[in-house]
């Protein structure tokens, strides 16, 4: 397929690969990635490298497709067109299981979580692939069954501690509070060993406080796995603060790519971006 | 952090739940125990202790299914007849080489589990493709299939080892061997050596695969893929792997229920586990709470003695057996008389702190 | 000849599956339960218009209609009593409260007019024409039966298409909550709905009697079960997949018994049943519903 | 309305009865669910045996009790053990056959004698020296029927439709098919039904029609052979008709068109049209207290009762005797005494617990039973 020239002003050619990662090949590369759904061209010719410690700020208006490219990431839905590189290696044909132990975790924009399993479970359960006990060792509680669980638990709590959950690790992940079970989330996604880390709208529903703790903690992340973490936010005072790069789509397009000064500087964004919400703000 | 420390412990209350389980069906068992011995129970329900616990591990397996994978199946009956039919005739054809008759129900017991984990494994290829409603409806079929099968399915033994055929009996036996299957006629003259004590052993059998299991890798996947199929697919998890292992290991069970409670009787056909035992096995669960493996065990002790002590009222029996039913899904359902049940109960979840 | 011959038996057969599982499919449709005691309404529809007929010497069209009548209200007085309270209810504990009620008609019938097996009056009487020298013969009951069920097919899809209450039906079929905002009343909907498919099973209870013409307490039972799944073969919530559906079902059935086995023909329609859900996951005319995420 | 005044008056008379002291007997049968009409029956027969019975004041005093076992083996076993705790102190067996073998092995393992009214197969007595059977044996009718075919000539060519989850039709099919080349018969085609399949029977009747059948031979029971009659004639095939004893009661069926059932012929115990004075007077009593005609369950039931009745005159049991008592005299009776019911006339008993009467061919002209002799 041949590329399409937007009306929009070219994208930056240069890579937006911090200067940490120049000499790494990227770990996570899209080239020209595209699906139709039900007819219409929710993500078209998308072009994204990511780093390998990378941090990526996916945002644009409601409705450009920001989900849609987590989803082809994670093979929720198969791609049209386009490859998906993960360290180098096609993805192609892989189901979400596949691409989650190939390395890719995420979080839902509606939350998702295991809700009537404890919050340490829900982190365990996410370690499942890399436990190796069989079903008679569960069933008869054989020493390897112990050795697992014991080491799994403490792992789970580990992870937990991040965020400062350790001390709620048997509650009923269900009845969390809203911002307890988005950082839980995080966590469980974390359990999967990723080497990239995709956050749908981690600070949706938070507050100033609240998302300045996210803030923390997922640079706290970054540093401590490093990985390469893509989010799509709205809050852009998080995504300019904690994002390398951003990549910004409107109408499945991407519309600019860049740091997050160029795109602060970027018309097309502006125009697109926002000069919806002052549009908004004016009817 | 304040209202986290309202929160309930989770593992603390399931682990309470899991002794109470235990402690509850053995002191049940050394109670029946001691009145079967003093004569005090009636035969009545002395007979229906066997079945009453067949029942109990038939609703401890479809619970793992229904409760725990949260997957509804309409033929649970179906691997109970497949463990029905191959205890029983794994049984007589052990008549002669072992003796000992615990031994042997607990051999055929075994073969009825095999048996069944297989026709559990066969069913569970399709069935984990679909979803919802029409997995409930496959699952159905599959009941009515086996069932049309084993009444089409002729088996015997003679000197020259087995036989079988299909849709009518063409085994031609040599002298002296036996017709051990006979179609829609099933297996006759089966030596009763169902005991209340094994029942008793299978039931704690049942409940260790399945509370271990819960509380393994394998149960948070279960339960992962209960709670949300796309999050269990996000974090790696294998769903038709799991989703297998949960029905060939509740098949398996179950086919084991179907042995204890075949060799109950002296005789068993394939028309007995037909699509109102699936139901009522089911109505077990639901009643009981799915999930809920003490709840399940007590609905089928509740559900199975209690025709039987409406017989008083003759032909309205099965009418207030209906009634009883109706009425007893209405009460759970209903949130005031749910909230004053809770109230009751000192080991129920809590309700969520706000 | 015979090949058709057996088609048609088939198509009568399948005509009188699709008629019950019209009525299934548009409870499933709407309140998304698995009403299993619409079977045991149509041995109710059935044992209602024998009485009419039998012994107060009504014109059957009639007694058709007196037994849609207390279906209807029967079918009310269900809902009201046993699944109204479990709107909120999780769906298994509906779906068992329904088993309930099909024993607990069962049994009523039972008590009320006996077990002993009653042979109902044929609405239309027991001719048929015949066609090629009498060598392919449709009896009358066929005709009327397929030809009801057709009618009742166009007249639904009308309804639910055209009117006020049909688009209310709809609305709640795809969302309650969202219907509930836009001012329907979804309670009252769903009962209209159940009002509905037991006035249905009046008529499907009529004809499968006229068809098959012994009437007992169970009578409704297992044709349910088969009506049932027939509804799930066409796409459970569809009208014309029910239709479909049970016309399937039925030649399928037909021509298990002729050309493969009469012992396993009941196998033999479930298997088709499973190969049919593995290639089409929600039945011939189902939509798949694709979960958001 | 009017049956549950009559069930009232039903359960008064049993508790009226209760006062006397009597002999303690006890049945399973299913009263509810697909086959309650067999169970109901063989019930009201044994009931207005007893009833008649105890009115007349005799020696003999009986107290009678059914249970429901839905025809369900597990539960016929709970019925069984229902009846065991209220102390019966001779048994009535189970009505139907597969119930019948699981309570048969019940009985004969607590030493508790059996007379079944109706279980016919043969699994119900074999091995068990205290369960004996009112009815014929399965394979027995299957045999009596072919040979009765082959001897009055009636066909050469035969189709048989069978319930292929049914032990009585099953049983009956087995032996016909294997006499039948003995006595020249030929079977030409055999198709089956079930439960759940049992309405729809165009392709079975076209294959025998096809296949030339003189003759179908319907081991079951009345419904499903009254929907093959009324389709039968639907297709204008009419081809003789043969039955066994679960045909009768097809003509009691009410609505049914007795038309249908012209010329159909079947081997019966029982005839409520029998001119006898014993039949006429059961048959009349029980139409009046049900509303029904009796079928061959009813008079099962209604023998068994008279059978139980005469052999405990004969051994001069008393009601304070217990089962285990009981059971070796009443063996000893029923293998030496011989018996004149409403369904035979010198009935008698092998040691294995089979009966020996003669099978009453009969046709059906202008909607009456006709003896074929």
């Amino acid at each position: 397929m041949a590329r399409k020239k937007t009306k929009y002003v070219p994208v930056p050619s240069k890579s937006i690969l911090p200067e940490r990662d120049a000499a790494r090949a990227p770990v996570l590369e899209c080239v020209n990635l595209g699906i139709t759904l039900g007819g219409i061209k929710a993500v078209d010719n998308f072009n994204l490298t990511v780093g390998r410690t990378e941090i990526v700020g996916l945002i644009g208006p409601n409705g450009a497709g920001k989900t849609t490219v987590f989803n082809l990431l994670t093979k929720v839905y198969q791609p049209t067109t386009g490859t998906i590189l993960l360290e180098g290696k096609d993805t192609h044909g892989m189901s979400t299981i596949q691409v989650n132990r190939a390395g890719i975790a995420r979080t839902f924009q509606n939350i998702r979580l295991f809700k009537n399993l404890s919050v340490a479970d829900n982190v365990k359960a996410a370690m499942n692939n890399e436990m190796h006990y069989n079903m008679l060792s569960a069933i008869l509680r054989l020493p390897n069954y112990k050795r697992e669980e014991i080491a799994a638990h403490r792992r789970a709590l580990k992870l937990l501690s991040i965020f400062d959950m350790q001390g709620i690790a048997d509650v009923p992940a269900g009845s969390l509070p809203y911002g307890a079970q988005r950082r839980l989330e995080i966590v469980r996604a974390l359990a999967t060993n990723p080497s990239v880390l995709l956050l749908d709208e981690p600070a949706a529903g938070m507050n100033p406080s609240e998302t300045a703790e996210l803030l923390d903690s997922i640079r706290k992340v970054h540093d401590m796995f490093q990985i390469a973490i893509i989010l799509i936010e709205h809050d852009m005072s998080l995504v300019m603060n904690i994002c390398d790069g951003i990549c910004v789509l409107n109408f499945g397009q991407v519309i600019a790519k860049g740091t997050p000064d160029e795109i602060q500087s970027n018309p097309a964004v502006i125009e697109a971006y926002l000069g919806r919400k002052k549009e908004a703000a004016k009817s | 952090m304040m209202t986290m420390k309202r929160l309930i412990n989770l593992k603390r209350a399931e682990a309470r739940r899991i002794y109470l389980t235990y402690a509850v069906v053995i002191i049940a068992y050394v109670v029946c125990q001691i009145m079967s011995s003093t004569k005090f129970f009636s035969s009545s329900m002395r007979g229906m202790l066997v079945p009453i616990c067949a029942y109990m591990v038939m609703a401890v397996s479809l619970n793992l299914v229904v409760g725990i994978l949260g997957e509804l199946s309409l033929g649970h009956a179906g691997f109970m007849s497949v463990g029905a039919f191959a205890g029983v005739t794994s049984a007589i054809l052990m008549q002669g080489t072992i003796t000992n008759a615990p031994v042997r129900l607990a051999l055929a017991m075994i073969i009825a589990a095999i048996f069944a984990a297989i026709a559990g494994f066969l069913i569970g290829i399709p069935v984990l493709r679909l979803k919802g409603d029409y997995l409930a409806i496959v699952t159905l079929a599959f009941g009515e299939i086996i069932k049309s099968i084993l009444n089409n399915f002729y088996l015997g033994v003679d000197s020259q080892g087995l036989h079988f055929s299909m849709l009518s009996d063409t085994t031609r036996l040599l002298k002296g061997g036996r017709l051990i299957i006979r179609g829609p006629m099933g297996i006759s003259g089966i030596q009763k050596i169902a005991t209340f004590p094994a029942g008793f052993v299978l039931l704690m059998i049942a409940l260790m695969i399945v509370f271990n299991l819960v509380n393994s890798r394998s149960g948070r996947a279960f339960m992962a893929i209960r709670d949300d199929r796309i999050a269990a697919e996000s974090i790696g998890l294998d769903i038709t792997k799991y989703k297998m292992m949960a029905f060939v290991m509740s098949a398996a069970i179950a086919g084991a229920a179907g042995a204890l409670f075949a060799m109950n009787y002296s005789t068993i056909v394939a028309n007995k586990f037909d699509f109102n035992t699936s139901i009522l096995i089911l109505v077990f669960v639901v009643l009981g709470g799915q999930g809920n493996m003490l709840g399940g065990i007590i609905a089928a002790a509740v559900l199975t003695i209690l025709p039987e002590k409406l017989r008083q009222f003759s032909e309205y029996r099965m009418l207030l057996y209906a009634v009883v039913l109706i009425v007893m899904m209405l009460a759970t359902n209903n949130a005031e008389i749910r909230a004053f049940l809770s109230g009751l109960n000192p080991f129920r979840r809590k309700e969520e702190a706000e | 000849m015979i090949f058709l011959n057996y088609f048609i038996s088939g198509i009568s057969l399948g005509s009188i599956y699709a008629i019950i599982a019209l009525g299934y499919t548009m409870v499933y449709g709407i309140a998304k339960m698995l009403n299993f005691a619409h079977g045991d309404v149509i041995m109710v529809g059935g044992y209602v218009c024998f009485y009419a007929v039998s012994r107060y010497g009504l014109n059957p069209f009639l007694g058709v209609a007196v037994a849609m009548l207390l279906c209807t209200i029967l079918g009310i007085i269900v809902e009201r009593l046993a699944y109204k309270p479990l709107r909120q209810a999780p769906s298994l504990a509906v779906l068992i409260t329904a088993i309930g009620m099909s024993y607990f008609l069962q049994n009523t019938a039972l008590l009320l007019w006996s077990s002993n097996p009653k042979v109902f009056p044929s609405i239309i009487g027991r001719g048929a024409f015949k066609l090629f020298d009498g060598a392919l013969s449709v009896s009358h009951v066929t005709v009327l039966t397929i030809a009801t069920c057709l009618v009742i097919m166009v007249v639904l899809s009308l309804f639910i298409g055209k009117t006020r209450l049909g688009k209310a039906m709809r609305a709640c079929s795809e969302d309650k909550g969202a219907a509930q905002l836009m001012g329907i009343n979804v309670n009252a909907t769903i009962s209209m709905t159940f009002a509905i498919g037991s006035g249905l099973a009046a008529i499907a209870g009529a004809l499968l009697c006229s068809a098959y013409p012994t009437l007992m307490p169970t009578t409704g039972a297992l044709p349910g079960i088969k009506a049932f799944t027939a509804a799930v073969f066409g796409g459970i919530g569809s009208v014309p997949g029910a239709f479909l559906g049970g016309l399937m079902l039925g030649v399928i059935e037909i021509f298990a018994k002729a050309y493969i086995s009469s012992q396993l023909s009941d196998a033999v329609v479930f298997a088709v049943l499973i190969v049919v859900l593995l290639v089409k996951p929600a039945g011939l005319l189902g939509r798949m519903t694709q979960e958001k995420v | 309305m009017k049956k549950i005044l009559t069930c009232a008056v039903l359960v008064l008379a049993m508790a009226a009865s209760a006062f006397g002291a009597g002999f303690k007997i006890g049945g399973t049968g299913p009263l509810t669910g697909g086959a309650a009409i067999y169970g109901t029956a063989a019930m009201r027969g044994a009931q207005i045996a007893v009833d008649e019975i105890n009115a007349s004041g005799g020696e003999i005093q009986f107290e009678l009790r059914y249970e429901d076992d839905t025809h369900d083996a597990e539960k016929a076993v709970n019925a069984y053990n229902a009846l065991k705790d209220w102390g019966m102190q001779v048994s009535l067996g189970s009505v139907t056959s597969k119930p019948a073998e699981a309570t048969a092995a019940e009985n004969f393992s607590d030493r508790i004698f059996a007379l079944t009214p109706s279980a016919s197969s043969a699994a119900v007595t074999e091995g068990k020296d205290n369960v004996f059977q009112m009815c014929f044996v399965d394979p027995n009718q299957g045999t009596a029927s072919a040979q009765y075919i082959a001897s009055k000539n009636l066909a050469k060519k035969v189709a048989i439709i069978w319930k292929n989850d049914d032990v009585y039709s099953k049983g009956i099919r087995d032996t016909f098919v294997e006499k039948a080349p003995e006595v020249g018969l030929e079977v030409v085609s055999e198709t089956t039904f079930a439960d759940g399949n049992d309405t729809d029977f165009s392709v079975q009747l076209t294959e025998a029609k096809e296949k030339g059948a003189e003759l179908v031979f319907l081991p079951m029971y009345y419904q499903p052979a009254s929907l093959i009659l009324a389709q039968a004639q639907a297709m204008g095939y009419a081809p003789k008709w043969f039955g066994v004893d679960g045909m009768d009661g097809i003509l009691t069926m009410e609505g049914f068109d007795k038309a249908l059932a012209e010329g159909v012929m079947l081997l019966t115990p029982f005839n409520a049209d029998a001119k006898d004075e014993k039949t006429q007077k059961f048959v009349a009593e029980y139409q009046k207290r049900f509303g029904e005609i009796p079928n061959q369950f009813a008079a099962d039931g209604y023998d068994c009762v008279y059978a139980y009745c005469q052999a405990l005159a004969q051994a001069k049991a008393t009601p304070d005797m217990d089962a285990e008592a009981l059971c070796p005299k009443m063996i000893e009776q029923f293998t030496t005494m011989t018996f004149n019911g409403v369904t035979g006339e010198n009935v008698k008993w092998a040691a294995n617990g089979e009966v020996t009467k003669d099978p009453k061919g009969m046709v059906i002209k202008d909607g009456a039973y006709v003896g074929l002799d």
